[in-house]
């Protein structure tokens, strides 16, 4: 008999799985599972530990297309070869395959894909006298929420994220940057920050969020914006395409059937300010378990999880954004508004090359580089500052070049 | 200044009447003791008169003014507790200096009266040490600098000198008699030791379970007890109280005879014993003798005696110094 | 005080294991960090393994945010302990009067200790400090006010009052059982003395308390001195560094750099200012100690 | 005692502590509050104050998705496991320096503080590849170790003060009646030092309780205790306050109600001592 | 059983050195009593005796074993602690009992000792009381019965009466001589108080600054002391020295007479002064006298002598009761 010990993020549709063992340990009677479910910062540093000191703790790890290139690159990942013929590799969405794989071997399973996308009010739209395109530009926006603003109502044209943090307005930002044309560093790792593009992003960002955005914006990340969304404070927002539920759920959102969906905004360069992230399932290399991990996988990734899950709780509730096949399936698509403007999203963004110039690294909204998640933090820091009025776009552009220079060459990137 | 009156004075504590409706009257410039058992309510009155409890009923008056719902400090006394509560983060000088300050003196006034307070009580050299550096004796004198210097309405000592030994007690004693003589200060004094009572006071206030049971000179309750309780509980050792057959005798039903007032003799008429113990103090010698229908006799005798444990001895009451009580205890006087 | 040989023997045998062990905790690991210090290590880069110099201490001395994270550490811990102080004399006092249900509001005052500081963050941030829908927001909103973003305007003010909330009630219980060891005589003398209220306090209350302010400072400077769950919920160190303190700056290097070698030089740098700030605190409250 | 407070003082302060008393509390009062709301109502906005819809799903779905009693039980033991150790520890240490302090009894006692000033975070990964080599991780031994030793020198600080205010003539006519050291420190020292020791166990219990970054990075999913719990509900995406209300109430319950009944205890044991 | 013998024994504190180079022989049920002024280190010599401290130089022999390096428990003494240092958390029954069970007595055999030991001392309706539950007298004799009821060697008393009022001091002391013979053990009793020292002790120790004066049995003392310091401290009120002129007809640097041992007459030979102070107890009367050259004499007179402040007395010394001292302090004895 064996046990495996899965590390998991505490999403709702992890969350689920776990409600749902008993159907993969019925087919797999030796087989125990023993889940440690935990919010993504406390997952990512425990998880981090245990893998780079081979603490061998966990056989199953719910990682990120943030970690999958870097990981695989260290050698810390098995590769998923033997998933199974049921696992169904071809029917995974290029993009996300993609984002997990090196080397052309597939490293992580994706459990959940998620692209960005805006999320607006069709009832305030009307009001403002506006429609919205199903491809919107960021002037568009800027316009829109400056006329959907009604602060003495509480309304906010916008809400966007502002806390600080690699995972919370820098996903946004670097996401948005890259529509603006902008680029963390050139081909030879020069960070890019005093370059206009980020000016022209960063000053955006600020000045749409002082005239639309919410009081305390900068202390807002996902959650604080679905709330506020939720509320009916916002016109609009760009987030994560998994909020689509949350938004359109009548039980929790008092605006569930005023939403309308439209893809990230562009300014025509190409490049949409969409990200993609998959939270995925791995196995750490030197695990001794790695045949009853790959079975497991292949259950919980595989297209019959699909199937079980709408069985059991219908379409609306299947983990959305990893196979092709769920979107060619029209019960899931009338079940869930969201699903065709998700697909289009998360297919309108590039892991491999995500920005207008070119740029050494992979990763849409990250820079799939081990001091990123520092750096971004860092960087983060700046802009929220930015964004609360402290200090000014300039100065911290000014700093955020700073501190990359000084990280960069820290690790040698910069020689 | 200082007329201290209290009028059907009643303490509770919840269902527990401590003190009954005592009647009191300390006159300007006297010196009153408190004695009593332990427990009897002596040190509840002080605090009564000090304001630091409230009376159940009754009127307290000072100097004509009725006190009765003031806070202490502004009853204008000064007190000196049993257990000195001195400050104990304050030297020497703070705190007998310290309600000087409360009463916003002047820097250097101060000063000057707490090195006068501090001469007067051989303290000069220890004005600077803290409470927990003296010895008792010293952290005693603090204590009643504290309440001289202020030169207040009236004292009240809460057996200030219970824990000195006794070469340092006789000093204190004789001291704080002459301060309050020369400061002319109304005084009140609680004390359980005998000597001190009959040394000190104008007047005694024998207190017993709440109520006043004697108040007179030290000399008239020694020797004019109003009752039982008073003739048992003045002097020391106790006087001899006999009952019974002897008591009739004398018609009464109890009487009383001090050990000091007993003659021994070897050979007459009188109670006759056998010494069952022998104490010798050098300078008295106290004998428990054994008396057939009396039981042990307590006798003091002045000096070396020559007796010993065992000896058989007659014992002659000196008639005038008899003290007659009834039934009721109450004292029987000739008329 | 007694000490005979014998004790004394028997004393140092039984201090031996709690400072036995004691040593080891802080041994072990202070040579290991001192040894990783001078380390090129990041846990996610293990091929970049070497004898570093001085470059981490470098790295970490002219990281653009370590004064002010060293100021902020100092900000937060001296604010706090203010806060704690002054306001556990004051409840404590309220306490100690008479009141009607005083243990219920006892046990009130003291429950926000038991709660775990990232809940307490997250509800101070989410619940109370919140512009949009935060109790705050609402009381400013009823009362005709704009509503304030606590988190973005005054940003270490909020982290300060967050953790003040926290350690209030520890400070409030220490000072509040040393108010009732306070002799009821000296009260009276004092009263007797001509003492009124606010001369009982600054004379009598306020001396006598200050072998139990003196165990609040020393015990809380240690908790507040590291910081971080409070930052990390509710700002993540901004906006800015503003509420970047030396514990976020070395969980920072730590668990989202994961350099090894830096968070060790951190580490080292942070003992070496935390026993600076305890000398400090030493030398100002540590008479209090004796006696 | 002293003079009777007038009615108008008492209930003066009776008002002024209850307004006080209910601010502080106000948070917690809050979260519990939430607990029984549905995740829409928990962030109405003006605020409910009582929940429109009491509910118990919120305890429900917390306890169908996170085993609580198995987290509750392995913080009783690590709490409770590593105050009792650390008291076998720490009483014989606090004994010497309260009844045979030498010159060097105060700077012990400032190292021993001293020794918590490391940051934890600085020397996580030294200590996580030294349990890992002893096999330590994820074990309730490992955790109950790590939080003796954190706690203990608070634990020998407080008891330390605590001993100093018992008279050591006690502890004389003791060994005077011929008790042993053992029997000196069982028979007369711990029960005359009762409600100082419940006071520090109190204290040291609700913090290892509250611990939050040693218990959660060393422990998968045998150990993890209720700090582990609360991390699988705070921030996932989507609405989650009630169900973190509802987690947060479990977790601080206990503690809640251990902080309560011992609420007289606690203050009496620290008059005993601490701080005179 | 329990003969000690101290040799050399000194105790330094640090740099003070607080008992130096003291003999001591206290026979096999001898009851030694130690007397001296505060602070002459009586209670160290104590626990000095008891092994709860070490000495800094000599041996401590019990029954000829040299226990200067055991600690207490092995010692084989019990003393009563002048704080009592009762359990508080124990019943009387504990406290009693508590070194028998120490010594792994069956539990029967406990209870047995312990109920004896308590009905001797009056105590058995209190067995199942905390010590907070009793009145100080009732303590008092719970430390004692702890001492008692082990049966040990010998017994050493710290003060043991000192917190005791007048009435509950004269009985305790009675009690204990009275046990201390029944039980045949030796005892060493340190006090202050003059009355235990004189009735209680078969030998008196008399301790200035750490240093033996005199050593004898109470009436030798009172009647030959050794020198100044001894005739000063041993009887109340203290005795009169003068030296100058007067003590030189004496040949000698000063002489001493005690209060009692002085005449007052209105008229005659002898020394001539005024009254400044009577202090009236009853059975007494003490006299403060103040005679030219010599300065304030005092003086005992039994009863109520009649005499007023300010009358004019004469003085006359008894011959026989002069004591002499050359110019070191040391007496002058006729050969
Ligand atoms: N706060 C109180 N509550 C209830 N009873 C009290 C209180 N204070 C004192 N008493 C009782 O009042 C009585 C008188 O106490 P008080 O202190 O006045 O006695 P005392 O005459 O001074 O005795 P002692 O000589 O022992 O000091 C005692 O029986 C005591 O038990
Ligand atoms: N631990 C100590 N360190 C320094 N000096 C001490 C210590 N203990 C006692 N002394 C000093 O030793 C001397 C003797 O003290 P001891 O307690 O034996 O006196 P004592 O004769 O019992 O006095 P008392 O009658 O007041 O009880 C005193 O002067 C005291 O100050
Ligand atoms: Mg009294
Ligand atoms: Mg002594």
């Amino acid at each position: 008999e064996t046990t495996l010990t899965i590390a998991t993020v505490n999403n709702g549709d992890m969350v689920r799985m776990q409600g749902l063992t008993e159907d993969f340990t019925k087919a797999n009677p030796d087989i125990k599972l023993q889940w440690v479910t935990l919010e993504e910062n406390v997952l990512r540093q425990k998880v981090t530990t245990d893998i780079a000191t081979k603490g061998g703790q966990y056989d199953v790890l719910t990682i990120g297309t943030y970690e999958v290139p870097i990981w695989a690159k260290n050698g810390w990942l098995v590769a998923l070869d033997n998933l199974g013929d049921a696992y169904k590799v071809d029917d995974l969405l290029p993009a996300i395959r993609g984002g997990l794989s090196a080397d052309g071997k597939l490293y992580a399973s994706p459990f959940y894909g998620e692209s960005s996308y805006v999320m607006y009010r069709k009832d305030l739209m009307e009001k403002a006298g506006l429609t919205m395109p199903e491809t919107p530009t960021w002037d568009f926006i800027r316009e829109a929420a400056e006329k959907m603003t009604d602060r003495a109502n509480g309304i906010n044209g916008v809400c966007l994220r502002g806390k600080a943090g690699w995972g919370e307005n820098m996903a946004f930002l670097t996401a948005m940057s890259n529509s603006f044309g902008a680029r963390w560093f050139d081909e030879q790792w020069k960070p890019q920050f005093d370059q206009p593009e980020w000016k022209n992003t960063l000053q955006f960002y600020v000045d749409l969020m002082k005239a639309a955005g919410p009081a305390g914006a900068s202390s807002n990340g996902f959650n604080e914006n679905l709330t506020l969304f939720q509320q009916g404070k916002c016109g609009m927002w760009i987030d994560a395409t998994v909020a689509g539920s949350f938004v359109t759920d009548p039980k929790a959102s008092t605006v569930s059937d005023k939403v309308g969906f439209a893809l990230a905004p562009d300014t025509g360069l190409g490049k949409r300010g969409n990200w993609l992230w998959a939270w995925s399932l791995a196995i750490p290399a030197g695990s001794q378990k790695t045949e009853a991990a790959e079975k497991f996988i292949a259950w919980a990734t595989g297209p019959g999880y699909l199937d079980l899950v709408a069985s059991r709780d219908g379409w609306a509730n299947v983990p959305p954004g990893t196979r092709a096949s769920l979107y060619a399936n029209k019960d899931y698509t009338s079940a869930a508004p969201f699903a065709e403007m998700t697909l289009a999203s998360i297919e309108a963004a590039d892991p491999t090359h995500p920005t207008v110039k070119p740029v050494p690294y992979t990763g849409v909204q990250f820079v799939a580089i081990p001091e990123f998640q520092g750096l971004g933090d860092t960087v983060g820091k700046f802009f929220s500052a930015a964004l609360a009025g402290q200090t000014s776009v300039d100065d911290a552009l000014k700093q955020a070049q700073d501190a990359s220079t000084r990280t960069m060459t820290r690790a040698g990137y910069i020689k | 200044m200082g007329k201290i009156v209290l009028q059907g004075v009643e303490k509770h504590f919840g269902d527990v009447k401590v003190i009954s409706n005592v009647d009191l009257t300390v006159e300007d410039g006297a010196f009153v003791v408190f004695v009593g058992p332990s427990g009897c309510g002596k040190s509840t009155l002080l605090r009564l008169i000090a304001g630091l409890e409230d009376v159940t009923g009754g009127r307290i008056l000072i100097d004509g003014t009725d006190v009765t719902d003031l806070p202490p400090m502004k009853r204008g006394l000064s007190m000196v507790f049993q257990s000195y509560a001195l400050y104990p983060h304050m030297s020497v000088r703070g705190n007998i200096g310290f309600g000087l300050k409360m009463a916003g003196l002047p820097k250097d006034e101060i000063a000057r009266k707490v090195e006068a307070a501090a001469a007067t009580l051989n303290l000069t050299q220890y004005l600077d040490r803290k409470p927990r550096q003296l010895s008792g004796g010293q952290r005693q004198r603090v204590a009643i600098g504290r309440a001289i210097v202020r030169e207040p309405k009236g004292f009240l000592f809460d057996e200030p000198l219970s824990n000195l030994d006794a070469a340092l007690r006789v000093n204190m004693r004789i001291e704080i008699a002459r301060l309050q003589k020369a400061l002319a200060t109304t005084a009140i004094y609680v004390t359980h030791d005998q000597v001190e009572a009959m040394t000190m006071a104008d007047k005694i206030v024998v207190l017993n379970a709440g109520r006043v049971e004697q108040v007179g000179s030290p000399l008239e309750l020694y020797d004019r007890p109003d009752n039982l309780f008073v003739a048992g509980f003045i002097g020391s050792p106790k006087m001899n109280l006999v009952g019974g057959r002897i008591a009739e005798g004398y018609g009464a039903a109890t009487v009383g005879i001090r050990p000091e007032h007993l003659l021994v003799g070897r050979e007459g008429e009188g109670w006759r014993g056998a010494i069952s113990v022998a104490e010798h103090l050098g300078s008295d010698t106290f004998l428990y003798v054994d008396v057939k229908d009396v039981g042990l006799v307590t006798v003091r005798t002045q000096g070396e005696a020559g007796l010993r444990t065992g000896d058989s001895v007659v014992l002659t009451p000196d008639p005038a110094r008899l003290h007659r009580f009834d039934r009721d205890g109450r004292a029987i006087r000739a008329a | 005080m007694a000490a005979t040989v014998n004790t004394r023997r028997l004393a140092r045998a039984m201090l031996t294991p709690a400072v036995v062990i004691l040593f080891i905790w802080m041994i072990v690991p202070l040579v290991l960090t001192l040894w990783y210090s001078f380390q090129n290590y990041s846990l996610l880069n293990p091929e970049n393994v070497g004898f570093a110099g001085w470059s981490n201490y470098r790295y970490f001395l002219t990281d653009p945010a370590f004064f002010q994270a060293f100021a902020n550490t100092l900000i937060l811990t001296l604010s706090v302990l203010a806060i704690t102080v002054v306001g556990g004399i004051l409840l404590g006092l309220l306490l100690d009067q008479f009141i009607y249900g005083q243990g219920i509001v006892r046990i009130l005052v003291i429950s926000p200790f038991f709660i775990m500081p990232t809940v307490a963050a997250l509800v101070w941030k989410n619940m109370l400090m919140n512009p949009n829908y935060g109790i705050f927001a609402w009381i400013a909103t009823s009362l005709g006010f704009q509503p304030v973003a606590w988190l973005e305007t005054y940003p270490l003010f909020s982290i300060i009052l967050i953790v003040a909330w926290q350690w209030l009630p520890f400070a409030t219980l220490i000072l509040l059982t040393a108010l009732q060891s306070l002799d009821e005589e000296q009260k009276e003398a004092a009263g007797m003395d001509g003492a009124g209220f606010a001369s009982l306090f600054v004379y009598i209350t306020l001396p006598h308390l200050a072998r139990a302010i003196t165990v609040v400072i020393l015990i809380e400077t240690i908790f507040l001195l590291s910081v971080f769950a409070e930052i990390l919920v509710t700002t993540g160190g901004g906006p800015g560094y503003a509420t970047t303190n030396i514990a976020y700056l070395i969980y920072h290097l730590a668990l989202l750099d994961y350099d090894v070698g830096g968070a060790s030089a951190g580490g080292v740098v942070a003992v070496i200012l935390a026993n600076i700030v305890a000398i400090f605190l030493v030398r100002l409250v540590g008479k209090n100690l004796e006696a | 005692m002293a003079r009777a407070v007038s009615p108008q003082k008492k209930w003066t302060f009776t008002i002024l502590a209850w307004i006080v008393a209910l601010i502080l509390f106000f948070p917690i009062l809050w979260t519990i509050l939430t607990a029984f709301k549905t995740e829409g109502d928990a962030i109405l906005f003006p605020p409910a104050f009582l929940p429109p819809h009491w509910t118990l799903e919120n305890f429900f779905e917390v306890q169908a998705r996170s085993d609580y009693f198995r987290h509750f039980f392995n913080s009783v033991v690590i709490s409770v496991g590593s105050t009792l150790i650390g008291l076998l520890v720490a009483v014989p240490a606090a004994w010497s320096m309260a009844f045979a302090p030498t010159r060097r009894t105060k700077d012990i006692l400032m190292w021993m503080l001293s020794t918590k000033m490391m940051p934890a975070v600085g020397v996580l990964v030294p200590i996580y590849l030294i349990f890992k080599n002893l096999g330590l991780l994820d074990s309730l031994a490992g955790l109950t170790g790590i939080l003796m030793l954190i706690n203990l020198p608070i634990m020998v600080w407080m008891l330390y003060t605590y001993f100093r205010e018992i008279p050591v003539d006690i502890l004389e006519a003791s060994r005077m009646d011929g008790a042993v050291l053992w029997k000196e420190i069982v028979y007369v020292l711990l029960p005359m030092a009762i409600p100082g020791i419940a006071s520090t166990l109190l204290l040291n219990i609700i913090l290892a309780w509250n611990e939050a970054f040693w218990t959660l990075n060393l422990s998968a999913a045998n150990a993890a205790p209720l700090t582990a719990f609360i991390a699988s509900y705070s921030s996932p995406e989507g609405l989650f306050w009630a169900k973190l209300s509802a987690a947060s109430t479990l977790a601080i319950a206990p503690i809640l109600v251990i902080g309560w009944f011992s609420q007289k205890q606690l203050v009496r044991g620290m008059t005993f001592g601490a701080v005179k």
